[in-house]
């Protein structure tokens, strides 16, 4: 095994140094300056995530197992990028006195999680992946249950770390079937003929994978989750580890099980349908933010799996776009969340009546997070859900297509109920003005240009096509 | 010489095993039961990987080792489940899995 | 630089401005200038296009220009406009320009409100100006969304249930909308690359059976926003509800998109279905004419008067755009303009009269011709430009419709058209209605005598709609030729079997 | 074309009203009255010039003045403004612009002390404006423009005291009615203009080349029959005729001169014009619609009549005579052939018209007068004004004997062609107009012995003459009322341009006067002292007398319709059905959906284990489906 090929791995490479180096100046901080782990964790993935964008060769080592193209390198980057917004936004949270002594550990935690959805986006076989997907999950499960003393988090990781193991049992049942049938876990080797041993090893496969991504029936563990875990937590969640999995939901299906087409086509179109419809009917009712978030999330899930149906470059395409957007949109949502928790300990909508008059400048950034999540132009999120749209009636699923709009202006709705609650309601005792400290301003305000500009900007779109058609 | 088992019987056996899991995860109210529900499910997919290895592709090793992965991961989660049950103890004094409901609807 | 990309700028470039402006002063100011410059460069790109066409460019479309955008879908940043459009433009910029004086005494969140209110109009410009659908589709939705702010803050009333029902409803048609065009955009036979430009896709044929499925969607789609029956009831309470110069903009102008699309979009892209489905359509338009009326009889809320007719009078643009014919087409476009400047005009003088009276119930009023003689003087010119006056725009508009729909050779449209041309009786009605008791008749109570007469602003906003009025009404030829021309294009796909 | 001129005619009191419009309020002292005045007079000049011009030269043919395309609908059909000049409308001309140059001169001494006088000049102009437009109308399509601003304008005069709620009401009410019946003449107009392809008059009105079928379309009615109807309609309605005449009486609230231009003498007389613009149209294609004109006319002119004989408003009698003598009109038209003799009735019907703008419009001026005086309407509370009024009683006088049709007065020769030319067809008719001329004889003299003799009652101050502004137009019209009838009418107007000698017919003239003379006696018997001889008869009549009286309660029925059936039983359900079904269904989609949302939140239990559950059902759901389906 030569270096180059060692040198495929760069992004591992470089989140495990990254690990190492955080492990070595946590030994040199004394007791009054841990803190300092905060920014000098910041920064280091800050670099990580720089040295993601260098130009790198591509091609397969470990006999196959690990798979390496610009499309995945996009994908890793787009997810670095996610994690290092989360982490400019978890500063303020991790300086409370309950967390003081353990901010190392929440960085480990992130920082190894992240190593997983590299490993898992890059797998040619399916160990590498399910290994991927575990290092992805377990420290997030204990990072859910990183307040201590909040019996919620406890609860947010039990809850978190059982349906999941659970649903990896599922998902290996699932494998082993896969297994059985082709004789072979190599991407590259299995061979599919749709045999119904076959389609019952995928339906257990996708179910574990659409825990992650929180399909129905598959999503129950997310609300709560997302509201008992740290918020920054949360936002990882919601958008880091649903990130990865979409991704690799959509190269496997289109690249891997294009066989069995047929078959994974009439899954998602049934499971689409429930996961955008029941996401936005619990979303309606909800006064936590965090919950709301999370249903809006699933919701959104189930836009996603609308680009995924048709298989197409297009579809590819407009997936990663739609996560690139979504990432943005849904982490300055919760970045606003995350501040005005911190500043004031408050996360329901009535708590957020009047923010306007006090705090303008996130109210802004708010608003405009939730109308590109309903799809408003001339946001990002528009585009992103137009390119969806358009990926379904590409495939002809006009039914699905005309399910999918009402669906979002069912979505309006609700995502217009936090802009009346900020902008219209009134209410004696808003949040008080205050100024959250300069990373997360920074990521608040890089988010909010993202979703400004993504969308004129056309040539991200373009370049992504053209990775997407590459890797058919 | 025993003659062998067919590979019907032990998928059948494995198949069984999984759903005992399955079941046992959903009936059992302490959290540490249900984890090693989770345990069994988990085996039996070892078995499985075993079994098509020594059936239908002897001298392929590809499902022996995923099996040792498998265990060494479960351990793994174990480790951070029980944790994380500790927490949980610690918190409300219980690890009925009934009263983790704090959060609903 | 291209006057219709001007045409975007300096909106975008106003709303910029206003962002750094602080005083209540300057934010008027800022605002006033940007739209008076837009009002000018309207009349310009008028006078510009009366010119190409004089001079014998008789092109679809002029002043094109063309950036790709999404190449990879066909997305293209298009802009080009005809007859119609220049019209519409040039009504958006005497709505918008009217409104910003209209509403010159907004005092909370003044900067806001004006920057909303740009946005808006920006989004309607982009709307007429674009050929491609999809940028046609992004200002259409940029259009509407800055309403539910505006209502939702400045409104009056029950405003935050108005203004939530008004943007779900309509983003609900927009939801079809995208249904129909996508439909459209992958249905039609185009070779190669598919493309966005309704002119090209225009060009090109649409299997029947999908022209069927996708025709009645981009119709209700587009005709939720025109108040079609039975999809019109957002426009009361959105209109009762939303400040002067939102419902001045959003009944003059945003109604208008819808009829625009239908015609440019739905009937020209699907002629086929739409000849084969024009009577369904026609029905229900033919009720709105009617029930909008009939309903108005019995309304005492200003607004809630000045909605409802709205939809009666909207019911009739799209009631003429189904006669499948250029007359009445062209008595489509002439009465979207004369609608809009009339009911801008109501709008803008009832918010000047509750601005004095402090109520909106006719019942409540009374005499106020003695006390403020020139918006009463002016509220009855309105009131006589919609029943059709010789003379006033209004007369224009409807007897070109009455006159085409009557074109019509079968018989089931023509008492249709006798059917729709019965309700210039219960307009009479309704407005005089209003006149009488609003306007005429004793002195409601002494209170009255010391309401302040019309500002200046208020008399501009005022005077500029009214010469709007009174120039289509009485020299109304140049402008049915202008829109008769550009018509051709469209009509002619529709020419019937 | 030498007669270019005439479009100042039509444009000088446009003038007029944008001067005074726009500078109402501003202008100083009384001089808005004189900028209309002397436009009009200009006018009424231009007008007498035109007359002797185009009456001196022998041809009787169309001649377009002016003409421009103001809106153009389609290659054929395009609306034109422009001046046609024929015999009708250049007589038109001469009518309109003469009372409105009397009104006007009048008006300056009637209105010297009212609020407003800018305004109420202003729209006096506008209504001449409108008028003259409408007569020299080139094609349909003019004549509704302007006969849609005349409306406006009376609408806008009848309303002029606006802070008088029955004023109010008034104008309302005659702007709604006339609308209605506009409505008939619109959708007529389509219909022509959507089987001939035109609407211009010069085509319209040339038969030969028109053809239309005949067969029956609706109603056992040709379809251009229907059209007809349909106009006359519009017509029926600016002329108040049955059943469209409610509005007439009312309009009485608008000031006197107001009364006696616009609804006495020539607003009123539109629709005769129009049905006479139209006649060879009518003649050559629909001689069922001129039936239906004969009969309404003949109707109503011995209803109005009927009530004239027994309303106490002064002005309202005179309302009620004028819908009579309009009748009589309609009914001449109704009843005429086409060209030579048969055409009598055609130029019988316009000769009135001529003449009965003088009388009618001195009756409502001298009215104004005696109004004036004794500030009230009720011929009740005057009595023996010959004394006050003499310059006023004497006009008055030979009013009432022209509109009686006593020779030597204009009204006599007039009338006496309209009996002349149903003598001979319909004797029906002719005995219902003979009857009316007794009639209008009657409540004429009753009206002038009430006011002028009669026992003098208590005035809070004496009345006075009117002042020489107001006299002199009388005593011109009176002039006008003597001599009009020895106008020799038939050259200058016929139906088929030909001159045609108008004669007496001795045996007709002899029985209408005799019937007039009648009438007269009767009325001085009854009034000429007070007694109440008049009030028995009145009660032996009965039930004839008080629904007469009531108006035959046609506005009842109005009411019951507009207000109790329209209004209530469909509008308000209307209105109900908007914001209770259509809208509630919105809102239920709304609440269907909270409905659903709050039913299902049951999924979200909490409990891990029931996730799990949901979890592997879901799985094995999917697996079930999937061989369910392969099976």
């Amino acid at each position: 095994m030569s270096l180059q090929e060692l040198l495929l791995l760069r992004h591992e490479w470089a989140l495990i140094a990254s690990v190492l180096i955080l492990l070595v100046l946590e030994l040199n901080f004394s007791e009054e300056k841990k803190s300092n782990s905060i920014s000098s964790a910041s920064i280091l993935f800050a670099i990580v995530t720089l040295l993601g964008f260098l130009p790198a060769e591509t091609g397969s080592t470990f006999g196959g197992m690990y798979v390496t193209d610009p499309l995945r390198i996009l994908m890793k980057n787009i997810l670095n990028i996610s994690v290092l917004v989360v982490f400019l936004q978890s500063g303020a949270w991790l300086r409370t006195k309950n967390n003081y002594n353990r901010i190392t550990e929440f960085y480990l935690l992130m920082i190894s999680s992240v190593i997983g959805v590299n490993f898992m986006i890059s797998a040619g076989h399916f160990l590498m992946f399910y290994l991927g997907l575990e290092l992805l999950t377990i420290p997030i499960a204990a990072a859910a249950s990183y307040d201590q003393y909040k019996s919620k988090s406890a609860e947010a990781g039990i809850k978190l770390i059982l349906t999941s193991a659970f649903s990896s049992a599922i998902l290996l049942f699932g494998l082993s079937l896969l297994y059985g049938s082709t004789g072979s876990m190599y991407f590259s080797e299995m061979e599919f003929s749709t045999n119904s041993l076959q389609i019952l090893g995928f339906v257990f496969f996708f179910s574990g994978l659409g825990f992650k991504i929180s399909i129905v029936p598959f999503h129950l563990w997310t609300a709560d989750v997302y509201e008992g875990s740290p918020t920054n937590v949360t936002s990882y969640l919601s958008v880091v580890s649903k990130g990865a999995a979409v991704f690799v939901l959509v190269l496997l299906l289109v690249n891997l099980f294009d066989p069995l087409r047929q078959v994974w086509q009439q899954v998602i179109y049934g499971t689409a349908i429930f996961t955008m419809t029941i996401g936005n009917l619990f979303a309606i009712r909800q006064q936590n933010l965090k919950r709301y978030l999370a249903f809006s999330s699933i919701a959104q899930a189930g836009f996603i799996l609308l680009g995924v149906i048709g298989g197409s470059a297009l579809g590819m395409a407009s997936v990663i776009y739609f996560v690139l957007v979504y990432v943005f949109s849904n982490l300055a949502a919760f970045g606003v969340v995350i501040a005005i928790e911190q500043s004031a300990g408050k996360i329901n909508m009535k708590d957020y009546n009047g923010l306007y008059k006090t705090n303008p400048r996130l109210s802004l950034a708010m608003m405009l997070a939730l109308f590109s999540l309903a799809g408003i132009p001339p946001l990002a999120g528009f585009f992103g859900k137009f390119f969806l749209f358009t990926a379904v009636a590409e495939s002809g699923y006009f039914v699905l297509l005309l399910i999918a709009v009402l669906n979002a202006v069912i979505s309006l709705y609700y995502y217009l109920l936090v802009v009346k609650a900020m902008f219209i309601n009134k209410s004696e005792f808003p949040v008080p003005y205050f100024q959250s400290d300069y990373p997360t301003r920074i990521a608040l305000s890089g988010c909010v240009i993202g979703i400004l500009i993504i969308g004129f900007y056309s040539p991200v779109f373009e370049y992504i096509k053209q990775l997407c058609l590459a890797s058919l | 010489m025993v003659e062998q088992v067919p590979l019907n019987h032990a998928l059948i056996i494995t198949t069984l095993m999984f759903f005992i899991g399955v079941y046992g995860f959903l009936t059992r109210k302490n959290l540490i039961t249900m984890l090693i529900s989770v345990e069994i499910m988990l085996n039996a997919v070892n078995l499985n990987f075993v079994f098509f290895d020594h059936y239908l592709f002897p001298g392929k090793l590809e499902g022996h080792f995923f099996s040792l992965f498998i265990i060494a991961i479960a351990a793994a989660e174990a480790a951070v489940a029980i944790a994380i049950f500790i927490n949980l103890y610690r918190n409300i004094r219980s690890i009925d899995v009934e009263q983790v409901d704090k959060m609903k609807y | 630089m291209n006057i219709l990309i001007s045409h975007i700028a300096v909106p975008v470039l106003t709303t910029l401005a206003l962002m750094f402006a602080s005083t209540q002063k300057q934010v008027r100011t800022i605002a006033a200038g940007g739209m008076t410059i837009q009002l000018i460069q309207s009349l310009v790109l008028l006078y510009l296009f009366l010119q190409e066409r004089a001079g014998g460019n008789d092109a679809v479309v002029l002043f094109k220009q063309s950036f790709a955008w999404y190449p990879s879908l066909g997305i293209s940043f298009d802009l080009g406009v005809d007859g119609i459009a220049v019209a519409m433009i040039l009504l958006t910029s005497i709505v918008i320009f009217t409104g910003i004086f209209a509403s010159w005494e907004v005092d909370k969140l003044y900067k806001e409100f004006f920057i909303s209110l740009i946005v808006l109009a920006a989004g309607v410009y982009g709307f007429f100006v674009s050929l491609d659908l999809f940028v046609l589709f992004l200002f259409f939705e940029l259009a509407v969304i800055p309403m539910y702010l505006l209502i939702g803050i400045w409104g009056s009333g029950p405003k935050e249930y108005a203004a939530m029902k008004l943007t779900l409803m309509l983003m609900g048609g927009s939801a079809l909308l995208v249904v129909g065009i996508l439909g459209v955009y992958f249905t039609s036979d185009v070779e190669g690359v598919r493309t966005f430009n309704i002119l090209v896709l225009g060009q090109h044929h649409i299997p029947i059976e999908m022209q069927r499925i996708f025709f009645p969607m981009l119709f209700i789609g587009f005709g939720v926003i025109g108040a079609l029956f039975p999809f019109h009831t957002w426009s009361p309470d959105g209109h009762s509800s939303a400040p002067t110069a939102v419902s001045m903009l959003h009944a003059g102008v945003l109604m208008k998109l819808g009829g625009y699309g239908c015609l440019k979009v739905a009937m020209f892209l699907l002629p086929e279905a739409a000849q084969e489905m024009s009577w369904i359509f026609l029905i229900l338009t033919g009720i709105s004419v009617i029930y909008g009326a009939l309903a108005t009889v019995v309304q005492t809320d200003l607004k809630y008067i000045n909605a409802y007719s709205s939809v009666s009078h909207c019911g009739l643009v799209l009631f003429a755009i189904l006669m499948l014919n250029k007359t009445a087409s062209t008595g489509a476009v002439l009465q979207m303009i004369s609608h809009g400047l009339m009911t801008a005009l109501f709008f803008a003088l009832i918010g000047m009269l509750y601005s004095r009276t402090k109520t909106r119930i006719i019942t409540e009023m009374g005499g106020l011709m003695k006390v403020l003689p020139f918006l009463s003087v002016c509220y009855v010119i309105g009131g006589l430009a919609s029943l059709g006056l010789p003379g006033l725009s209004g007369f224009v508009a409807e007897m070109t419709i009455f006159v085409g729909a009557f074109e019509h050779e079968d018989l089931f449209h023509r008492v249709a058209t006798i059917v729709a041309v019965s309700s210039i009786v219960v307009t009479a009605v309704y407005i005089l209605r209003v006149v009488g008791l609003l306007l005429m008749g004793p002195v409601r109570n002494e209170g009255y005598y010391n309401f302040p007469k019309a500002k200046w602003f208020e008399k501009i906003a005022t005077v500029s709609l009214i010469v709007g009025i009174l120039v289509i009404g009485l020299t109304p030829l140049w402008l049915s030729d202008m829109i008769r021309d550009s018509l051709g294009t469209i009509v002619d796909k529709l020419v019937l079997k | 074309m030498e007669f270019q001129y005439t479009i100042w005619i039509v444009a000088l009191p446009l003038l007029a009203f944008l001067i005074n419009g726009l500078g109402s309020g501003k202008l100083p002292g009384k001089i808005s009255g004189w900028i209309a005045t002397i436009a009009i007079g200009i006018s009424t000049f231009l007008s007498y010039q035109t007359a002797f011009q185009y009456f001196s030269s022998p041809s009787r043919d169309k001649i377009i003045a002016f003409k421009t395309t103001w809106l153009r609908f389609n290659d054929t059909l395009h609306i034109d403004l422009g001046v046609l000049l024929d015999p009708i409308s250049v007589m038109m001309l001469v009518v309109i612009t003469t009372i409105s140059l009397m009104v006007f001169l009048y008006s300056q001494g009637y209105m010297k002390n009212e609020k407003g006088y800018d305004r109420y000049f202003a729209f006096l102009s506008l209504f001449s404006f409108s008028m003259l437009g409408l007569v020299v109308a080139t094609n349909l399509f003019q004549m509704y423009m302007f006969w849609e601003l005349v409306g406006v304008s009376s609408y806008l005069l009848i309303g002029f005291y606006y802070d008088k709620s029955s004023a109010v009401a008034a104008s309302k009410k005659a702007f709604i009615v006339t609308r209605f019946a506009d409505l008939g003449f619109l959708i007529g107009i389509l219909m022509v203009s959507f089987y001939t392809g035109t609407f211009d008059f010069e085509i319209l009105t040339n038969p030969d080349n028109l053809s239309f079928s005949t067969t029956a379309s609706f109603l056992g009615l040709s379809t251009i029959t229907w059209a007809l109807l349909l106009i006359f309609m519009g017509g029926a309605g600016k002329s108040a005729m049955f059943p469209l005449h409610i509005w007439l009486p009312d309009a009485m609230e608008g000031p006197t001169p107001v009364s006696a231009l616009i609804h006495a003498a020539t607003m009123v007389v539109a629709g005769v014009f129009l049905v006479a613009r139209l006649f060879p149209l009518y003649h050559a294609f629909a001689p069922t619609a001129l039936e239906v004109v004969a009969f309404v006319g003949a109707f109503t002119t011995l209803f109005a009549a009927l009530i004239a004989c027994t309303q106490y408003d002064i002005k309202r009698v005179l309302a009620f005579s004028t819908m009579s003598q309009i009748g009589y009109m309609m009914l001449a038209l109704g009843v005429s052939g086409y060209g030579g003799e048969e055409g009598l009735g055609y130029t019988a019907s316009l000769f009135h018209l001529f003449t009965h703008a003088f009388f009618k419009a001195l009756l409502f001026l001298g009215a104004g007068a005696i109004i004036h005086a004794v500030h009230s309407n009720d011929i009740r509370e005057m009595g023996g004004l010959r004394k006050y009024q003499p310059i006023t009683h004497l006009l008055f006088l030979i009013a009432c004997l022209a509109i009686a049709g006593i020779p030597p007065f204009s009204g006599f020769f007039s009338k006496d062609e309209i009996l002349a030319a149903t003598f001979a067809t319909h004797p029906i008719y002719f005995g219902i107009a003979v009857a009316v001329a007794g009639l209008t004889a009657f409540y004429m003299f009753r009206l002038y012995f009430i006011v002028f003799w009669g026992k003098e009652k208590t005035y809070d101050h004496t009345p006075h003459e009117a002042p020489t502004i107001m006299l002199l137009p009388m005593i011109v019209l009176a002039v006008g009322s003597v001599l009009t009838g020895f106008i020799p009418f038939g050259h200058f107007i016929s139906s088929d341009g030909q001159s045609l000698d108008l004669h007496i017919n001795w045996s007709v003239a002899i029985t209408s006067v005799a019937i007039a003379f009648a009438g007269i006696v009767v009325a001085w018997k009854f009034y000429k002292t007070e007694s109440d001889s008049s009030d028995k008869v009145a009660r032996s009549f009965g039930s004839v007398y008080t629904s007469a009286l009531n108006k035959f309660y046609i506005d009842e029925i109005y009411i019951l319709i507009t207000k109790g059936i329209v209004f209530r039983l469909i509008a308000q359900p209307l209105a109900w059905f908007d914001r209770n079904i259509i809208d509630a269904f919105m809102n239920l989609l709304a609440a269907i959906t909270n409905w659903i949302s709050s039913q299902i939140k049951e999924f979200q239990s909490g409990q891990v284990q029931k996730y799990a559950f949901i979890f592997i059902s879901g799985v094995l759901i999917i697996v079930l489906s999937f061989i369910y389906a392969t099976q």
